[in-house]
């Protein structure tokens, strides 16, 4: 579904990925764990054309991707839940829901975007009591859910999600990903997560890559990268 | 230290000796004269850069400095007849209080919201200027401003002037290196770069900002003492806003980043008037062409394009 | 006459000059609204308006009506154009970048103006005569009251826009995180395109509606401008309602200084309230709590 | 210090040009200095006009003693800067013989000093009683002097049992110069000013000053400004329903400010040359002729109606061309011959120069016109 050849970022003339390579194959979680600055996020705003200086590529559903406006790559069907959540704080929950099918947007699509949201409550029950509160006012969870409901309203075919469980308790984190393991189950969606907390970013995936200064220096499957030495010590705190 | 020192004075006394030999190559009264202007210009966007470009903070009212060195002078020169020794040091402390003064709740605004409150204090002065009728003249302005004399000779010519404007602009430039290599000049960047680790690390940021301001300032006040004893004549319509975005445009065509900027853009916009007189009443066109390509072409500003140095060194 | 009535002229007469500065307050904060940038050519887009309603109206004879849309149009169109050409082209401008294109942009239209139409004054016959409303002992022209309507009516289109179509929420969004915009899949670039084109679309009608009181000539947006964007700060940069108030009072200001105090200093006391409010409540008087994080240079 | 060096490459090579001289072909060159464009542009644009018209005649006839005219026209936005750099440059690198202009006070100030130290003639088109007052060696001036405005305008309020008068005017040079004027000279008439208001030159709206004039029990409002807001003051009166008389200065000397005025405009007095009213000025009057001429031909090159401001471009370009034909290229022979002039015949009035009077028209150079039916017409008392 994706697939990354020998892709190469720059940001402000630094370079922050070297040759990375990755393919995401349709229906999967993959996970890819790494430290601060490893370059995860510059690897994530690289596949939504965010970054201005990139080359290699990048084939979506095998067509290029690079060089593409954002626009036109979340229209393609990939969304991403940005690091830090990077809602519209002063709208209300509806609207950042609403924003969030802005890219195929029309006055013909307002039915299946009401029953879009109706699905969304479903899904978040607590952001339906919440619809009409400013997202700025809801808690740290709430605004991941909002955030990564914002990301599904666009029907993707591609969910990204950038470090989904900083700054939240455990029994939320688990929570949520309890939900989007549900949500893979019973959707064709696809799920590529980036986390830095490895236990529970491994623990839903089936396979998984580790990234280091710019570079993936490990892949393999979810029992692979849980007894690597290397993991075990340096992301699960294990000797 | 010492070899920073050397090469700020070095690099002054050069300016000034281009600048006489100048001079001595344009025999013309008018050129020269353009020079003079362009001299007070510079002394004034020099401290406008130290402001803009490392304290990273914008003045929209710093004409209004100028006229208030400008006006204390020659108030102080014509109506009390003080003898202009005594009207220079004043008039330059004046302005320095006045922008200490408002300086302080300014400058604790950041943005465009700084932007409106210099701007609405240049124009609080520029109406001033024009409702003090017993002092000023009002908009009829007042004349008969006398000349300068130093050590015996009255500076009652172009040349004269000259010299002696070309010898503040080097201090001046002067001054303002050296504030650029000290800790303090550091510090600025600092503040530029990013306010809260500064503050952080240690840096009164709010002291240093206020410091650079009233600097600038007393720049511009200076330039305002020479421009009221070589006109001899002042009206409220030189130190109107149009000038103070006149001169934040110099800075920023030149490039805020640098101070050679702010002089390579004063240089530029100073002369272009004249060079598009040529162009009569199409000029006013041109001039608004020439600075919006300047920006959409080369936001960072003009000093530092590196074609002219490749191709001579190329040639040579 | 006694002073109540003289009381209610000055307060009329503010409300008039007002709700013209309250017009230029608008445009300003569309395009602050999306992209962060202070327009300084704001008030030019209002001197293009009157210049192109009296060319349209006066010299080739159009009715009004029509005249009116024309100029109307070919503003929104000049601000389209003058996006395209100027702020779209460039990557990453610094905000004093934008600041001084805007001003390159003023001369340009002021210089272009003055080579089409020349330097005199032109104006433009009121929309419904020039006879004056009597309330109690004050007066008001009808004109007045065409300039209070449109911006009641513009006021209700825009605030109608950003709150229940979804190109004024992707608008809004932009303003409030660039980024995430970008990420929910808003083209950024198309909404400052739009924000431009509104605001010119604005500045022009306010143009026009406006012409019969202020007279045009092609310097006549510097000054507005200038007050627009006090009304604009005052109010609360990107808040719109704040901008229609803070322009009505800033008129009114002016007006009872120059009633009540002295007409020379007038501009002066309006602009040391405006100082005040701006070191005691910077963001504005109407700021919420969550105030904007204010952006630096 | 790679970065420096190039800086002051670019620096020398920028000036450079300045050095280069223009080459001096056999003519008379006359300097002119008119604000063309900036706030003060409708001043100048009709000046610059009228001096190129004339120049053009002069040389059409084969010149001055067979020499002919080259105007420079240098436009100075109205500014004192850009008037003393166009100034100097007129002297010191087009040579010229004299000056005409500037357009405004201020900027005639400013460059007063020059001209007396570069001992060049300069013939300005600003009206202020101080611009010769007291007098220069080296300038003069062709507008009729606010001073004697006021005068006029005092005499006939005098004769219609005019005394409480409410001044309103614009925050300019010509505005304030007026203004001072009326405040010094009414004692004199028994005249008392009852309200003084002002006006910024870009203002859009009067009716708070004139509310507070309507508040007193004034019996007419002189309105002292130069500026197009002129117009708004007389269409804020029609609105406030004030109905006592409106004197305007000089100023209103433009027919395109009735126009922008319209109805409000009707009834205005106010003193002017009498080129404004030449329909109306009797064939035996000494003017007459020249005030034909001048409408005449300006009307018809450039389109547009004449206005007294060009009319002072007018009167010191035949002035200089009198002098010309008198002394030829010689500064002091120029200036000797202005300042000799006598029964000067131009658009502004007779003028009689002398060394005690640079100025050379009295208060009859005015006529009393007002408005009527949207045209300048003579006041008939």
């Amino acid at each position: 579904m994706l697939s990354i050849q020998s892709l190469k970022s720059y940001y402000e003339s630094i370079c922050a990925l070297k040759s990375v390579s990755l393919h995401i194959k349709k229906g999967e979680i993959i996970t890819m764990i790494g430290g601060n600055g490893s370059g995860k996020s510059t690897l994530l705003n690289s596949i939504l054309g965010l970054v201005p200086r990139v080359t290699g590529t990048i084939q979506f559903e095998n067509k290029e991707i690079v060089g593409l406006a954002p626009s036109v790559i979340v229209k393609m069907g990939i969304s991403m839940v940005p690091e830090g959540r990077q809602l519209f704080y002063p709208m209300t929950v509806l609207d950042n829901l609403l924003l969030g099918t802005y890219s195929h947007y029309s006055m013909k699509e307002k039915k299946n975007i009401a029953q879009r949201v109706d699905w969304i409550f479903d899904i978040f029950p607590v952001l339906g009591e919440r619809k009409r509160q400013l997202a700025g006012t809801l808690s740290g969870g709430e605004q991941q859910m909002l955030s990564i409901a914002r990301a599904l309203m666009s029907k993707p075919k591609l969910l990204i999600l950038d470090e989904p469980s900083v700054g939240l308790a455990p029994k939320i984190i688990e929570n949520i990903f309890q939900t989007l393991v549900n949500l893979k189950e019973k959707t064709d969606l696809t799920i590529f997560l980036v986390e830095q907390n490895a236990k529970l970013g491994l623990d839903i995936c089936q396979r998984g890559y580790v990234i280091e200064t710019g570079q993936i220096i490990l892949s393999g499957s979810k029992d692979e990268l849980l007894n690597n030495k290397e993991v075990l010590r340096a992301y699960l705190g294990k000797e | 230290m010492k070899k920073l020192l050397k090469s700020s004075f070095s690099k002054s006394i050069f300016t000034f000796a281009i600048a006489v030999l100048l001079m001595t190559i344009i025999r013309n009264p008018y050129h020269v004269g353009i020079l003079i202007f362009l001299g007070m210009n510079l002394i004034i966007t020099m401290g406008l850069s130290l402001l803009m470009g490392y304290a990273g903070q914008i003045s929209l009212g710093q004409a209004a400095f100028f006229g208030l060195g400008a006006y204390t002078t020659g108030i102080l020169t014509t109506k009390l007849g003080l003898p202009i020794i005594t009207a220079f040091p004043l008039s330059i402390l004046l302005t320095v209080s006045i922008a200490f003064l408002v300086g302080i709740p300014t400058l604790r605004l950041r943005g465009h919201y700084l932007a409106m409150a210099t701007l609405g204090l240049g124009e609080i002065v520029h109406i001033v200027f024009n409702e003090l009728l017993s002092l000023t003249g009002g908009p009829s302005g007042f004349g008969n401003i006398p000349l300068i004399k130093i050590f015996g000779i009255e500076l009652d010519n172009d040349y004269k002037y000259f010299v002696f404007v070309w010898a503040i602009v080097a201090f001046i430039l002067f001054l303002s290196l050296n504030i650029i290599n000290s800790r303090m000049g550091r510090a600025l960047k600092s503040i530029h770069r990013e306010e809260n680790t500064a503050s952080t690390l240690g840096v009164n940021t709010s002291r240093l900002k206020l410091t650079i301001f009233v600097i600038s300032a007393g720049f511009a006040s200076m330039a305002g003492f020479l421009y009221a004893h070589y006109v001899t004549f002042l009206s409220p319509g030189t130190f109107s806003l149009r000038f103070s975005i006149l001169l934040v445009t110099m800075v920023a065509v030149g490039g805020m980043e640098n101070i050679w900027g702010a002089i390579t853009g004063t240089v530029v916009l100073t002369l272009l008037p004249e060079y598009l007189r040529f162009f009569k009443d199409f000029d006013i066109l041109i001039y608004g062409i020439i600075l919006m390509s300047i920006m959409i072409l080369r936001p960072e500003g003009l000093y530092g394009i590196k074609i002219p140095l490749k191709r001579l060194r190329n040639n040579s | 006459m006694n002073f109540a009535s003289q009381l209610l002229q000055y307060t009329l007469s503010g409300i008039t000059i007002g709700s013209i500065y309250a017009m230029v307050a608008i445009g300003f904060n569309i395009i602050y609204n999306s992209t962060g940038i202070i327009n300084f050519a704001q008030g030019d887009f209002l001197m293009l308006g009157g210049m192109l309603v009296v060319y349209f109206h006066k010299t080739l004879h159009f009715p009004l009506l029509i005249a009116g849309f024309i100029a109307v149009l070919i503003v929104g169109g000049i601000g389209i154009g003058f996006e395209r050409l100027a702020i779209h082209p460039l990557k990453n401008p610094s905000v004093i970048t934008l600041i001084i294109i805007t001003i390159a942009a003023s001369i340009l239209f002021k210089g272009g103006a003055m080579f089409i139409w020349g330097k005199d004054s032109f104006y433009l016959a009121s929309f419904s005569g020039d006879e004056p409303i009597r309330l109690m002992g004050a007066t008001i022209l009808p004109q007045t009251l065409w300039i209070l309507a449109f911006l009641f009516l513009i006021v209700i289109a825009l605030m109608c826009f950003f709150r229940f179509t979804i190109i004024g929420k992707a608008m809004k969004a932009c303003a409030y995180n660039r980024k995430a915009a970008s990420i929910v899949g808003i083209n950024v670039n198309n909404m400052v395109l739009i924000s431009f084109a509104l605001s010119a679309l604005i500045g022009g009608l306010a143009g026009v509606i406006v012409t019969p009181i202020t007279l045009v000539d092609y310097d006549r947006g510097s000054l507005l401008g200038l007050k627009g964007f006090g009304a604009a700060i005052f109010g609360g940069l990107g808040n719109i309602g704040g901008a229609v108030a803070a322009g009505i009072i800033i008129g009114l200001l002016e007006s009872y200084s120059a009633g009540l105090l002295s007409s020379g200093y007038k501009d002066a006391v309006a602009l040391i309230i405006l100082l005040m409010v701006l070191f005691f409540r910077p963001g504005g008087i109407f700021a919420k709590k969550e105030v904007q994080i204010l952006k630096s240079f | 210090m790679k970065k420096f060096i190039a800086f002051l490459i670019v620096f020398v090579a920028f000036l450079i040009p300045l050095s280069i001289e223009a080459k001096d072909p056999k003519s008379y060159k006359i300097g002119g200095v008119f604000a063309i464009t900036g706030p003060a542009s409708w001043l100048g644009e009709p000046e610059r006009n009228t001096m190129m018209m004339v120049v053009d005649m002069i040389n059409a006839k084969g010149g001055i003693n067979g020499v002919p005219i080259e105007a420079v026209i240098e436009d100075t936005v109205g500014d004192e800067t850009k008037t003393v750099n166009a100034v100097k440059k007129l002297i010191n690198s087009d040579k010229v013989l004299a000056i005409i202009g500037p357009s405004r006070s201020g900027t005639t100030m400013a460059v007063i000093p020059i001209v007396e130290r570069a001992q060049t003639s300069l013939i300005s088109c600003a009206a202020a009683e101080t611009i010769i007052n007291p007098v220069k060696k080296w300038v003069f001036k062709t507008p009729q002097s606010d001073r004697d405005a006021v005068v006029r305008i005092y005499d006939y309020m005098v004769k219609h049992g005019i005394t409480r008068v409410a001044l309103i005017s614009g925050t300019t040079g010509f505005g304030n110069a007026g203004r001072g004027q009326l405040k010094d000279i009414a004692p004199e008439f028994g005249i008392k000013i009852i309200a003084d208001e002002t006006y910024g030159p870009q203002d859009t709206d009067m009716t708070p000053q004139l509310t507070k004039i309507r508040g007193t029990n004034a019996q007419a409002i002189v309105n002292w400004s130069i500026v197009p807001a002129q117009a708004i003051v007389a269409k804020n009166m029609v609105q406030l329903g004030i109905d006592i008389p409106l004197f305007q200065s000089h100023g209103f000397g433009n027919i395109k400010y009735v126009e922008a005025a319209g109805k409000a405009a009707e009834g205005i007095i106010f003193p002017a040359g009498r080129l404004l009213a030449v329909d109306t000025v009797p064939a035996s009057h000494p003017q007459k002729k020249v005030l034909v001429e001048y409408k005449t031909m300006y009307e018809k090159k450039f389109n547009d109606p004449v206005s007294t401001f060009g009319g002072h471009a007018w009167d010191a370009m035949w002035m200089v061309a009198e002098a010309l034909k008198k002394a030829g290229a010689d500064k002091e022979g120029i200036r000797a011959s202005i300042e000799t002039m006598k029964g000067f015949v131009g658009t502004g009035g007779v003028f009689n120069f002398s060394p005690t009077d640079h100025y050379g028209l009295t208060p009859d150079a005015f006529e009393m016109l007002t408005v009527k039916n949207g045209k300048f017409v003579v006041l008939q008392d």
